[in-house]
C-alpha cells in the first residue's frame, strides 16, 4: 500500500491518534504561545498608532484573527462532519464535535471584541448589519450543533445527527464573509487581501499575520486535546483504554 | 446452529457475522443463521441480551456494526430496505386517535394489499368484529394488539418479525396469534419472533435461536 | 403479491394526516389564535398608539407567524414517533422524501394556510398601513412554505428526543433569520413606496430550491436519528 | 509606561479586549483537562466493578 | 412503618427534579437563548434604528420573557406524566399542594432565573433607556413567578391530553395579559419619568396572593385531569 | 364469592357494589369482595374486560360510578387517597434519565422507607447489582419492569396492586416476582394482581376474581 495511505489508516486506530496527539500537543501549545506572545508584542508595542483610530485600533489583533478562526473552525468542523457522514470514519466524528466548543469560543472572543471595539468607534457597542448579525447567528449554529450533539445518548448518532446539522448550517459562512461586499454596512470592508496588495502598513500587518498563525497553532492544541479526552470516552470499553487509566492512576 | 430447513431453496433471511455495539459495547455478539421460507424460529433471551435490538437490525431500522443481512441473497442496506418486512415491535405503530379500520386501511396504502383479505375479514379473524369504527384509544392494552396483528394479515410481506407477539394478550389470543404463524408458514412465509418462553410457538417443532445476555459475556 | 404504487402510499397517507386533523379539530385553528395573542399582547405591552403601532406592525406579524409556525413544527412527527407510526412509515418500499414530502405539504395546509388567512385581520389589529397589506400577504404566502420545509429537516434531527421544544427553536431560528430579512425587506419597501420586487424573487427562489431540497434533506435526517 | 497602558485614552477597550481573549481561551484549554479526569475516574469507577463482578462470580 | 415526613418528601421531590436538570443541563439555558432569539428577530422585522428599538425594548423584552416562559411550562408535568411518575406523586402520603410548590419552585428557579439574568442583556440589545433597566427587572422579579404559579395552574388543567402546547397557550395567555400591562405600566412611568411604585405593589399583592392560592388550585386540577 | 381467609381480622381492602361506567357503558359490574392481610388475589379475565379499570379505582386514581372501597374500614376518595398502597400499573413511573438508585432514593422520600432494607439491597435482590448507577433509559424492557419491582420492596404499603406484574420479565423474573408477592404476604401485607395465566401466583392457593368481557354482559 502507499506509505501516505498506510499512514492516514494508522491514523485512524484510536490508540496510536492518541498517543500522537499526546506527543504533539506540548510543541503546538509552545508553538501558539510564542506566536501570540510575538504577535501581541508587534501589534501592541511596535506598531505605530492609526492616524484615525489612534490606539483603539490595536484591537485589530484578537478581534481579526478571532473573526477568522470563527469561520475556518467552522469550515473544518463541516468537512469533517462530511465525512463522518459519508464514510462513518469514527475519528472525523470526534474531530467535528471537538471542534465545536473552540470554533463557539473564538466567535464569541471575535462578537465580544468587536463590540468592545464598536463603542468608541461607532458610539455604540452593537448595532444590528448584516456582518455582525451574521456573526452571531453563526455562535446560535455552534451553540445548535453543540446542544445537538450533548442532547442524543449514543455518542455515535450523536455525532452524525449535529454533523448534519453542521452541514446544513454552512451557508451562513459566505453570508458572514461577503455580507460588507453585498449590504452597505457600518462594519469595516476588506483590508488584507490574499492576492494583490493590502491596504495597510506593513508595521501593523506583520503582527497581525503572526496572530493568525498563532491562533491556528492555538486551536489545533485545544482540538487535539479535545479530541484525545472524547477518543477515551468513546472507547472506555476497550483495552488500550483501561490500560491508559490503570497507568495515570498508578502514577497519580 | 443446525438447521434442519430444507438447503436447496435459497434462504429469505441470512445473517453473516451479524453483531451490534452500542456505544461501542456488544449488545449481541456476532450471529450466524439463515431462515428459510415455512420457517418459525423463536429468539429466546434473558432480559437485556438483546432481542429487541436484533429485530432492529434485521428490519434495517437499526445499521449492523459487523456482519451482514441478506434477503433473498440481497444485502439490506440502512439506504436500501427490503419491503418484504413486516416489523411489530414494542410499539404497536397504530394511531390511538383512528379507529381499527382507519388505521389498516392506511397500513395497505402503505405497504400494499395481500390479494385475497379485506380489513373487515383481517379484524374478524382477530376477534374484533364490532369495534371497526371505535377510537383506538378506547381500547384495551390486547385490543390494541390485535389490531397490529390484523395488519400483519393484510400486508403482502414475507419476512415478519415479532417483538413480543404474545404480550398482553389473554389466552385466546395467545391461540390466534399461533393460528397466524401456522397458516403465514404454510403459505411459504417467514417468522422471527422473541418470546419469554411460555406461549411460543407450538405447532411443528419451532426453531430456537438463544442470546445471551451482555454481563455473561463479559465475565 | 402487489406493494401498491407510490401515488397510492401519498393518497393513504394525507387521507390519514387528514382524518387524525379532523379527529382534533379544534388544534388546527391553535396557531392562528396562538399568533392573534402574541399580536394582541403587543399594543398591552407598548402602548395603544395608532402611529406606534402600524410602524411595527407588518414586522410583529412575520415574528408573530414565525413563532406560531415554529411552535406547531414540534407535532410534525411526535406523535408519529410515540406509537411507532414512524418506524412503519421509514420501512415502507416507497422513498421516503416522497411520503415526507406529502407530510409536509399537509402540514403547511393545515397550520399555515389558516395563518395566511387570519394575517390581513392581525395587520388590522395593528393598523398595519393598507398599501403594505398585498406585499405582507405575498411575503408570507412565499415564506411560510419555507419555513415549513427548513424546519421540517430540523424537526427531523430532533425527533428522537424528549423534551426537544426548546433545542428545536435553538436550532430553527438562525435558519429562518435570512426568511425574515428578506421578507421585512419587502415590506419594509412597501411601506417607503419603493419596489418589492427583488426580496421576493429571493425568496421564490429560495423556496423553488427548498422544494427539492428539503424533503431530501428531511429523509436523510429521520434516518440518522431513528437510527 | 503609563503611557502605554492608557493606550491614547481606549485602554479599557484594548486591555478589555486582551482579557476576553486570554480568559476565554484558558477555559477552553482547561476544559478537556477538567473531563479528562472525570472520565478516567469513571473508567477506573468502571473496573473496580467488573473486578468485584469477576471476583464474585469465581 | 414509617411514612417519611413532608420535609423529606419536599427535600426528595426537589433533589430529583434538580438532579433530571443536571442530566440535561443543555436545556436549562435554552429558555434564555430562546428569549434572546426572539429579541434579535425584531431588529430584523423592524429595522435597527436605536431610537425606535429603545422605544419598545421594555415592552419587546417582557413579551419575549413571557413567551419564553410559557414554552417552558408544557415540560412542567409532561414528563412526568408520560413516564407514571405523576400517578405516583397523586398516590403519595404527604399534601400534594405542597409538593406541586416545590415543583414550581424549582422550574421557576430553573427557567425564569437565567432569564432574569439575561434581562439587562436582552434590554442592551435593544437599545434599552438606562433609567428603566432598573423598572424592568424589580417588574419581572415580581411577575416571573407570578407567570410560574399560574401557568402552573393552567398545565395542570391540560396535562391529560396530547399536543396540548397550543391549547396551554391559549388557556394561559388570557390570564397573563393583567401581569404584563401592570410590568408595561411600571416600564412605561419609568421611562417617562413618573412614579413606578403603584403597579408594582399590584404586581407583589397578586404574587402573595398566587403563592397562596394557586398550588392548592394546583392540585385540585391534577386531580381532575387525571381521573 | 366465598372467602377462605379468617373473618375476625379487619379486611384491608373492601369493595361493596363496586362498579364503574365510562361514557354511561359499564366497564365493570358491581363487585363486592374483600381483601384480608396475607392474601393474594388474582384478577382473571380476558383483553378488555376492565383489569387495568378495576386497579386504578381500588387504588383512588379513579372514582367508582357505584359503591364504595373501604381501606381498613375507611372509605377512599379521591380527596383522601389512602397511603397504603402502591401502585405498579403499564406505566411503571420511573425516570428514564436518572439511575435506579436516584429513582429508589426519590421513591422513598416520597412513599417512606419499610425498615430493615436499603435501596442497594433491593436493587440486589431483584437482580440489578451493577447498574445501580446507569441511567435507566439504556436498560431493556425487562430491566426497568424490575426497577419498579424494587421499589416495591422499598416502600411500607401493606396492599400492593400490581397490573401485568410478569409481563416483559424473563422467567427467573417471573419467579422474582412470585417470591416477592409470598415474603410481602408472610409479613401480613395483601396483594392484587393481573395477569394472562401462565406465570400467575402459584404458591398457596390464590384466589381468583373473574372479570368478563363487557361484550359478553351485553349478550
Ligand atoms: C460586535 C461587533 C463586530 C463583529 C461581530 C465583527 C465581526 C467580524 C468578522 C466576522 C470579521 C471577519 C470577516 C471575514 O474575514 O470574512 C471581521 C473582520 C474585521 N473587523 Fe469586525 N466585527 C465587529 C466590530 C468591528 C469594529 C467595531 C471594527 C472597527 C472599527 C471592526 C474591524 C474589522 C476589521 C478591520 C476586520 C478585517 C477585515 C478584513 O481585512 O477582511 N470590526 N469582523
Ligand atoms: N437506548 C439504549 N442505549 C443504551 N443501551 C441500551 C439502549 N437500549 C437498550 N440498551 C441495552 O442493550 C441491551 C439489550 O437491550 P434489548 O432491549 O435489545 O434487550 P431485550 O432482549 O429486548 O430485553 P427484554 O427482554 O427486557 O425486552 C440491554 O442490556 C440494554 O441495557
Ligand atoms: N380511555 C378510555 N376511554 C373509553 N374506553 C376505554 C378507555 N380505556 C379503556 N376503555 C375500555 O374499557 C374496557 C376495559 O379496559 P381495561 O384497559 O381496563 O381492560 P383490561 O382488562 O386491562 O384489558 P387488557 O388485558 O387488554 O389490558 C375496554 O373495553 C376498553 O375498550
Ligand atoms: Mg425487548
Ligand atoms: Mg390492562
Amino acid at each position: 500500500m502507499n506509505p501516505l495511505v498506510l499512514w492516514f489508516h494508522k491514523l485512524g486506530s484510536p490508540p496510536y491518534f492518541y498517543r500522537l496527539a499526546g506527543r504533539l500537543l506540548p510543541w503546538l501549545w509552545g508553538l501558539a504561545a510564542i506566536g501570540i506572545a510575538a504577535g501581541l508584542y508587534g501589534g501592541l508595542v511596535l506598531a505605530p498608532p492609526d492616524y484615525q483610530q489612534s490606539d483603539a485600533f490595536r484591537i485589530i489583533y484578537i478581534h481579526v484573527p478571532s473573526a477568522w478562526m470563527s469561520l475556518f473552525i467552522y469550515f473544518f468542523m463541516a468537512v469533517n462532519g462530511f465525512i463522518a457522514l459519508v464514510w462513518r470514519i469514527k475519528l472525523s466524528e470526534i474531530l467535528a464535535m471537538a471542534a465545536a466548543p473552540v470554533g463557539a469560543a473564538f466567535t464569541f472572543i471575535c462578537l465580544a471584541t468587536g463590540s468592545l471595539w464598536g463603542k468608541p468607534m461607532w458610539g455604540t457597542w452593537w448595532t444590528w448589519d448584516a456582518r455582525l448579525t451574521s456573526e452571531l447567528v453563526l455562535l446560535f449554529l455552534y451553540l445548535g450543533v453543540i446542544g445537538l450533539y450533548h442532547a442524543i445518548e449514543d455518542r455515535r448518532q450523536a455525532a452524525r445527527a449535529a454533523a448534519f446539522l453542521a452541514l446544513i448550517g454552512i451557508v451562513n459562512l459566505p453570508i458572514v464573509h461577503f455580507s460588507v461586499k453585498w449590504w452597505n454596512t457600518l462594519h469595516q470592508g476588506s483590508t488584507v487581501k490574499l492576492f494583490g496588495p493590502s491596504l495597510i502598513d506593513s508595521r501593523m500587518l506583520w503582527p497581525l499575520l503572526i496572530m493568525a498563525v498563532a491562533t491556528k497553532f492555538a486551536f489545533a492544541a485545544s482540538l487535539l486535546s479535545r479530541a484525545r479526552v472524547d477518543l477515551l470516552e468513546l472507547e472506555s470499553g476497550k483495552d488500550w483504554a483501561r490500560q491508559i487509566a490503570l497507568a495515570e492512576e498508578t502514577s497519580a | 446452529m443446525n438447521s434442519p430447513a430444507p438447503l436447496e431453496a435459497p434462504a429469505l433471511l441470512q445473517a453473516r457475522g451479524l453483531a451490534y455495539l452500542r456505544n461501542d459495547e456488544p449488545i449481541f455478539g456476532p450471529l450466524d443463521f439463515a431462515l428459510y421460507p415455512g420457517e418459525v424460529v423463536l429468539i429466546e433471551g434473558d432480559n437485556g441480551s438483546g432481542k429487541t435490538t436484533l429485530l432492529k437490525v434485521l428490519s434495517g431500522l437499526l445499521a449492523p456494526s459487523a456482519g451482514s443481512v441478506l434477503l433473498n441473497g440481497e444485502p439490506l442496506t440502512l439506504a436500501r430496505l427490503s419491503h418484504q418486512v413486516a416489523l411489530l415491535g414494542h410499539l404497536l405503530g397504530i394511531k390511538a386517535e383512528l379507529s381499527p379500520l382507519q388505521n389498516l386501511r392506511f397500513a395497505i396504502g402503505l405497504g400494499g394489499l395481500r390479494p385475497g383479505i379485506t380489513p373487515h375479514h383481517a379484524l374478524k379473524s382477530v376477534g374484533l368484529d364490532g369495534y371497526e369504527d371505535v377510537p383506538l384509544r378506547q381500547l384495551s392494552a390486547g385490543q390494541k394488539k390485535r389490531v397490529a396483528l390484523a395488519r400483519l394479515l393484510l400486508v403482502p410481506a414475507a419476512l415478519w418479525l415479532l417483538d413480543e407477539p404474545y404480550a398482553n394478550l389473554d389466552r385466546e389470543g395467545m391461540a390466534l396469534v399461533n393460528r397466524l404463524l401456522e397458516v403465514h408458514a404454510l403459505r411459504g412465509g417467514a417468522a422471527l419472533i422473541t418470546s419469554h418462553g411460555a406461549y411460543a410457538y407450538t405447532s411443528g417443532t419451532p426453531r430456537r435461536l438463544q442470546l445471551h445476555a451482555p454481563a455473561e459475556k463479559a465475565a | 403479491m402487489s406493494h401498491g404504487t407510490a401515488l397510492g402510499a401519498c393518497r393513504a397517507l394525507i387521507v390519514r394526516d387528514l382524518a387524525l386533523l379532523w379527529r382534533r379539530r379544534g388544534d388546527a385553528l391553535n396557531p392562528a389564535l396562538f399568533a392573534v395573542m402574541v399580536i394582541m399582547l403587543f399594543p398591552f405591552a407598548l402602548g395603544p398608539e395608532p402611529q406606534m403601532l402600524g410602524r411595527i406592525a407588518a414586522g410583529t406579524v412575520l415574528v408573530a407567524l414565525l413563532l406560531a409556525g415554529l411552535l406547531s413544527l414540534d407535532a410534525l412527527f411526535r406523535s408519529d414517533l410515540e406509537d411507532g407510526s414512524l418506524e412503519q412509515l421509514v420501512l415502507s418500499p416507497h422513498p421516503l422524501p416522497l411520503l415526507l414530502a406529502c407530510k409536509i405539504a399537509v402540514h403547511w395546509l393545515t397550520t399555515a394556510l389558516p395563518l395566511l388567512l387570519a394575517a390581513p385581520l392581525l395587520g388590522e389589529l395593528l393598523f398595519l398601513p393598507p398599501q403594505v397589506l398585498g406585499t405582507l400577504m405575498a411575503a408570507l404566502a412565499l415564506s411560510t412554505p419555507l419555513l415549513s420545509l427548513i424546519g421540517a429537516v430540523c424537526v427531523a434531527l430532533t425527533v428522537g428526543m424528549r423534551r426537544s421544544g426548546m433545542l428545536l427553536a435553538l436550532l430553527v431560528l438562525p435558519l429562518y433569520v435570512p426568511v425574515l430579512i428578506f421578507a421585512a425587506g419587502a415590506c419594509d419597501a412597501a411601506q417607503q413606496g419603493l419596489p418589492v420586487a427583488a426580496p421576493l424573487l429571493w425568496l421564490g427562489a429560495a423556496l423553488v430550491l427548498a422544494l427539492v431540497l428539503a424533503p431530501l434533506a428531511c429523509a436523510a435526517a429521520l434516518r440518522i436519528s431513528l437510527s | 509606561m503609563s503611557e502605554f497602558f492608557a493606550m491614547g485614552g481606549y485602554g479599557a477597550y484594548v486591555w478589555g479586549s486582551l482579557a476576553v481573549f486570554f480568559v476565554v481561551l484558558g477555559i477552553d484549554a482547561a476544559a478537556p483537562l477538567v473531563k479528562r479526569r472525570r472520565v478516567l475516574r469513571e473508567l477506573r469507577g468502571r473496573l473496580k466493578r467488573a473486578q468485584k463482578r469477576n471476583e464474585e462470580s469465581a
